[in-house]
């Protein structure tokens, strides 16, 4: 469709070796004897990282307008505020 | 005879090829696909209605045998006494009708398909046929939660909030097979919602005709949009706890099972995060409606347009971070209700801007008293009522003591029936003609009106006495305790009360009814509206327009000082009008 | 039967609540004034600007003035409402509100019963002088009381009208409510939340006792099996 | 298509968003969908750590070479699905149809992989409700080594309950994912797609991806912590 943002593609493999390189860290550094807050921070870490390359390139919220990526980037609040509370609640 | 009230000499070419059972029932028609969902949920409405009628006799004359209810069976009323056990579905499944199954699809998915493409000046919604798929999946969702009643165990009893480990676990509460349907019903009405709000959003952002800004838009279609975005990003949290609850009642997982290791009060944290922004879903589309249908009334613009859709937007906002309100007493953190006290009665300023533009609305005005105004006019009154008394239980210290009392049956009802039923009575009312071709007849519309309205509060309002004398919620038999006794005669004047409003119900069903076959056939613009949807025929063909329209102004210029008459349509061009804007409305 | 425009709340025999009864009356009269001046302005101007012939609305947008003021007053009213309310919440319902040197009882929950265990002569609970009675609560007058609340199956609701006082007991989570009689007498405790079939039937009875006749009282128990 | 007026944007109409009717469907649709997996995903975040005793330790339970495997199917699967758009993209139909035909297959090894995991646990005794008495991880239980808080902590089983609940609704949404894929690719094989017109193939694309997201979340959250 011509509405399909006419943007050039980037190097799709490049972010997936990206990708395969961080999920072989991932494993890797799980088998670390290392404190288990720094494995965990370094794991999420790599998870966001990865996931915002998969929404970025993949799914091209890179190359869309300002508008939408607004619109779909607004229900993430909503995901931390009702964990936040109920994790004060219980881990108090 | 059915056929004279529906689309026909009007009707697209197209529309008439298609068999009866594309055109009626597996319809992709947006007006169809409304219609259906209205009749779906007043069926609904008249089921639930009539559980609270078995309700409220139980506590209005506990001695007398329910006249004619030893057709029941013995698992339900043996002798014409409710068993306690069939009090609990019956409360269970009055909420949870009334809540899911009649006032949601009212507004969302009756008024929602009606009026969002004919609004908008758009020919149909995005995806007609995810639209039909909406309706016929909530159907099944109906019988799901019906059938409750006709199986082993009985129909769930652990409230519409089903608080787990009652729900949980069936040998707490007797009822098994029908706590499950419950839940199944709930997940897959779900998927409709979700389905049908990503249709409304879709279409209000894509589909508004040339000229259309969001500026533009009437109220009716800000609040639906508004709602859509809540029913998208609420219903999927109930969606998912439904579901664990599913597996914690067959799998045997322990989400919800202190003994397991999980947490009941997650339960209630999901359902009330999802519950609260639910509330709103339940009004904020009555709201816009009644804004549209006060200004109309009024013969005036919204008074302070600007500021009602950001009320909306700002009650829809603060709707997400107040939902521990209902869980004061549950044992959570005392301080995180501080925070919720705080943010629920932030509430109240919102609500106060639309409360008194509606009155700014009506303040110099010339009014209508047509039976959608009178509704409409009700619905602030009553709507106000309830707000009010939200504020009681808001303070959290207040609320140790009204919590799960009388108190807070009396607040529901007066925003669920005195603010969205009203609302829909005045939508209804007000659209009917465009919906079926017909008028309603007036006269018994006054008289529905006015037995409603005073019954209305000869019911619900001496409840607000009982919650402040202490009476608890959900109980079968209140005089087992000395200091209820006092209140049976209260009880028995809101049974009496409830009787008539019920009675008075059959009035709209009968003039909605005959109407639809007898009533007087009605012309384009009945009410003088500067709608689009009033510019095309009633009822509007398949596809609703001609030729796609255009729009010059906003949505409430009556009584313009600009032409002769004391409206001015949004798609009359006056010459001095430079067209839309070369630009799409802005998204 | 009292009249049902009837919004007094029934008396209080609790320390804390007056506290609470004074919100209420303090949001029942700001509501009050809210509601009239709404349901008032709404006949009013029914009446006042109903359609007749030759009559035509005066043609607003509206006035930024007006909306100012209708924001501002609310939203003081409820912000100073929260706040006030606020810190007779904390002193009733805060995890540290509890006085010190409470008198202590376990209370144990089940489908459809109340079962206190009672601190007996040494006021200490979890020793050999503890005893339990099903469906009976006994207090001093005037010193103040701590319920340790424990749910065996669901979650119940531990209400006492006439002290304010209302804890739901979650299964798996220890609660604890407070407070202190200021009268002596019978009160009766409710259930306050749907546990089941028999929720309607789940009362109890709290009696109050002045301090020298509840020492004596607690002096005749014999001590039996303490729970948990 | 019953109603070509509808499905297709009137010429003399922009649409508002300056996205198709479609594209901007499925956006708001996976809204719903990230509310979807906030339930399950935080209810697991909160009832781990209410409960830290009762999750096993990493690669005791779960075998994580075996899933470190599917998620590089998964990964596999997104960059294929995104090189299918490209082509059509670029009008190399022939290239577009075996891209989709590679993410289908790769898309259903993964289910593949994900029920031979649970077919292997449940086997070896771990099941929603819990461990099962005297299953081999009951006896790595008892014998402390599964790294639980107490050893008879995981019998209780939130552990299960979660685990089968999030990476159960995952592989649901594959599985969706997988027949609609197999729809999409049966249609371009009959070329039904041109450079004009693969709204399908963004479409489902963008789920795809969703759902690989939704993946990499989990696979470290899950397994790996
Ligand atoms: C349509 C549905 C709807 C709406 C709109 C509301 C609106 C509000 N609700 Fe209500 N609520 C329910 C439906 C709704 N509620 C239901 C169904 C329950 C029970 C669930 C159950 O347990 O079964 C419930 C329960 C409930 C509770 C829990 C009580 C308990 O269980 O103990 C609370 C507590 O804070 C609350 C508060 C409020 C508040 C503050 C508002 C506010 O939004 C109201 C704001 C409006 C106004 C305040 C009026 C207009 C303003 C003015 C005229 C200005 C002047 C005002 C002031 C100066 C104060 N509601
Ligand atoms: C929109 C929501 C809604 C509506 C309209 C109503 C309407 C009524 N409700 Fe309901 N009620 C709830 C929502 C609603 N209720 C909820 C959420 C609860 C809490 C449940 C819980 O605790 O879990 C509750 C609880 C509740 C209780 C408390 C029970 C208890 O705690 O023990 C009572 C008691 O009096 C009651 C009474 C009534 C009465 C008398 C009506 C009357 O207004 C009914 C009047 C009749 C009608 C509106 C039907 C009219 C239609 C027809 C006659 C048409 C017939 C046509 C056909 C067959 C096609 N309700
Ligand atoms: Cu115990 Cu209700
Ligand atoms: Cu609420």
């Amino acid at each position: 469709m011509s509405e399909t943002a006419k943007f050039k593609h980037p190097n799709y493999w490049a972010v997936w070796g990206l990708l395969f390189a961080l999920t072989v860290v991932e494993v890797g550094v799980t088998f670390l004897p290392w404190a288990k807050e720094l494995l965990i921070i370094l794991l999420l870490g790599m998870a966001i990282w990865k996931a915002v390359l998969v929404a970025l390139y993949f799914m091209h919220l890179r190359f869309e307008k300002m508008r939408l990526r607004i619109f779909v980037l607004a229900p993430l609040p909503l995901t931390v505020i009702i964990v936040v509370a109920v994790l004060t609640e219980f881990v108090w | 005879m059915a056929t004279t009230a529906l689309p026909q000499e009007a009707a697209h070419a197209e529309a008439h090829e298609l068999p009866f059972i594309r055109k009626y029932i597996f319809s992709t028609d947006h007006k169809i696909i409304g219609i259906q969902f209205l009749l779906m949920s007043l069926a609904f409405l008249g089921i639930g209605g009539f559980a609270a009628m078995l309700i409220r006799w139980q506590l209005g004359f506990p001695d007398v045998a329910i006249p004619g209810a030893t057709i029941l069976p013995e698992t339900m009323a043996p002798g014409g006494y409710l068993l306690p056990e069939f009090y609990n579905s019956l409360v269970t499944m009055h909420g949870t009708l009334m809540v899911f199954f009649a006032v949601m699809p009212l507004l969302v998915g009756v008024f929602g398909n009606f009026l969002i493409p004919l609004k908008i000046g758009a020919p149909d919604m995005a995806f007609p046929r995810l639209n039909m798929w909406s309706f016929w999946i909530a159907v099944p969702a109906g019988v799901l939660m019906l059938s409750g009643f006709f199986v082993e165990g009985g129909a769930a009893g652990a409230g519409w909030t089903s608080y787990a480990p009652l729900s949980a676990n069936s040998e707490y509460s007797g009822v098994f097979l029908g706590q499950q349907l419950w839940l199944l019903s709930l997940a897959v009405l779900g998927l409709s919602s979700i389905l049908g709000a990503t249709n409304y959003i879709t279409t209000v952002v894509n589909l508004r005709a040339p000229g259309m800004t969001w500026f533009r838009l009437p109220l009716s279609i800000w609040a639906l949009f508004i709602t859509a975005i809540l029913v998208l990003l609420a219903i999927p949290i109930l969606s998912g706890a439904a579901i664990m609850l599913f597996f914690d009642q067959t799998i045997g997982t322990h989400f919800f099972d202190a003994t397991g290791g999980g947490q009941p009060l997650l339960w209630q944290h999901l359902f009330w995060y999802f519950g609260h922004p639910e509330v709103y879903i339940l009004i904020l589309p009555g709201m816009g409606m009644v804004s549209d249908i006060i200004a109309n009334g009024s013969r005036k613009p919204v008074f302070g347009y600007h500021s009602m859709v950001y009320a909306l937007i700002a009650i829809a906002f603060l709707g997400w971070i107040v939902w521990g309100h209902h869980m004061f007493q549950s044992g959570m953190n005392p301080t995180l209700g501080m925070g919720f006290m705080i943010s629920t009665m932030l509430i109240a300023v919102p609500s106060a801007i639309k409360t008194f533009n509606w009155m700014g609305t009506m303040w110099r005005g010339s009014i209508r008293f047509h039976v959608p105004m009178l509704h409409a006019i009700t619905f602030v009154a009553m709507f106000v009522i309830g707000g009010l008394s939200g504020i009681f239980m808001a303070s959290a210290p207040v609320d140790i003591f009204i919590h799960d009392t009388y108190f807070i049956v009396a607040h529901l009802h007066y925003v669920l029936f005195g603010g969205s039923l009203f609302a829909i009575f005045a939508a209804v009312t007000y659209w009917y003609p465009k919906m079926f071709g017909r008028m309603m007849d007036p006269f018994w519309g006054k008289v529905h009106w006015a037995i409603t309205a005073v019954a209305f509060n000869v019911t619900f309002f001496p409840m607000h006495v009982l919650g402040a004398q202490g009476h608890m919620r959900r109980i079968y038999d209140p005089n087992q305790y000395e200091f209820l006794q006092p209140l049976q005669g209260t009880n028995t004047l809101i049974t009496i009360g409830a009787l008539v409003l019920f009675g008075a119900q059959f009035i709209f069903m009968g003039n909605f009814v005959i109407s639809w076959f007898k009533g007087r056939k009605a012309p384009d613009n009945p009410w003088d509206d500067n709608g689009v949807e009033w510019t095309v025929h009633s009822p509007p063909p398949h596809l609703n327009f001609a030729e796609t329209p255009v729009i010059y102004r906003a949505a409430y210029e009556y009584s313009s000082p600009l032409v002769e008459e004391d409206y001015l349509p949004q798609t009359r061009n006056l010459g001095s009008d430079s067209g839309p804007a070369a630009k799409p409305a802005a998204g | 039967m009292g009249s049902f425009l009837d919004w007094f709340l029934p008396p209080g025999a609790s320390t804390f609540a007056a506290d609470i009864d004074r919100i209420y009356y303090a949001v029942l009269i700001i509501t009050g004034i809210a509601f009239v001046i709404v349901e008032a302005g709404l006949v009013w101007f029914a009446i006042k600007y109903r359609a007749r012939p030759g009559r035509k609305a005066t043609y607003t947008h509206g006035s930024m003035r007006a909306e100012m003021i209708w924001t501002a007053i609310p939203a003081v009213s409820v912000v100073a409402l929260g706040i006030w309310s606020g810190t007779v919440w904390n002193n009733i319902k805060a995890r540290d509100s509890i006085p010190e040197g409470a008198l202590e009882y376990a209370v144990m929950v089940s489908q459809f019963e109340w079962m206190f265990t009672y601190a007996g002569r040494d006021g200490e609970i979890g020793t050999a002088d503890d005893f339990t009675l099903r469906n009976q609560l006994h207090v001093p007058v005037g010193r103040a009381v701590v319920l340790r609340l424990q749910s065996e199956d669901v979650i119940h609701s531990l209400f006492i009208p006439a002290f304010r006082v209302k804890q739901d007991i979650v299964p798996g989570m220890h609660m604890a409510v407070w407070f202190e009689a200021t009268q002596t007498g019978r009160f009766e405790i409710a259930c306050a939340e749907l546990c089941g079939n028999g929720h309607t039937t789940m009362g109890a009875m709290t009696t109050v006792h002045s301090t020298a006749e509840f020492d004596e009282w607690v002096a005749s128990r014999p001590a039996t099996t303490a729970l948990r | 298509m019953a109603h070509p007026a509808v499905m297709q944007t009137p010429a003399n109409r922009e649409l508002g968003s300056g996205v198709y009717n479609e594209k901007l469907g499925i956006w708001v649709f996976l809204g719903s969908e990230v509310m979807f997996f906030t339930a399950l995903i935080g209810s697991y975040i909160i009832l781990r750590f209410s409960n830290p005793g009762a999750f096993a330790a990493p690669n005791t339970v779960l075998n994580i070479p075996v899933t470190a495997t599917n998620t590089f199917l998964l990964i596999c699967s997104s960059v294929t699905m995104v090189k299918a758009f490209a082509a059509a993209h670029d009008n190399d139909m022939a290239k577009m149809k075996w891209y989709l035909l590679a993410t289908t297959l790769i898309g259903a090894s993964f289910v593949g992989v994900q029920i031979y995991e649970y077919t292997h646990l449940i086997h070896s005794g771990f099941l929603p409700s819990g461990l099962r008495e005297g299953s081999h991880f009951a006896e790595l239980a008892t014998a402390g080594e599964l790294g639980l808080g107490t050893p008879d902590a995981g019998v209780a089983g939130i552990y299960g309950s979660t685990f089968y609940t999030m990476t159960g609704f995952h592989g649901f949404h594959v599985t969706v994912g997988v027949i609609c894929l197999t729809y999409v690719t049966t249609k371009a094989f009959r070329g039904k797609y041109a450079q004009t017109d693969h709204r399908g193939i963004e479409v489902i694309g963008l789920y795809w991806h969703f759902v690989d997201l939704v993946w990499i979340i989990l696979f470290t959250i899950v397994y790996l912590i």
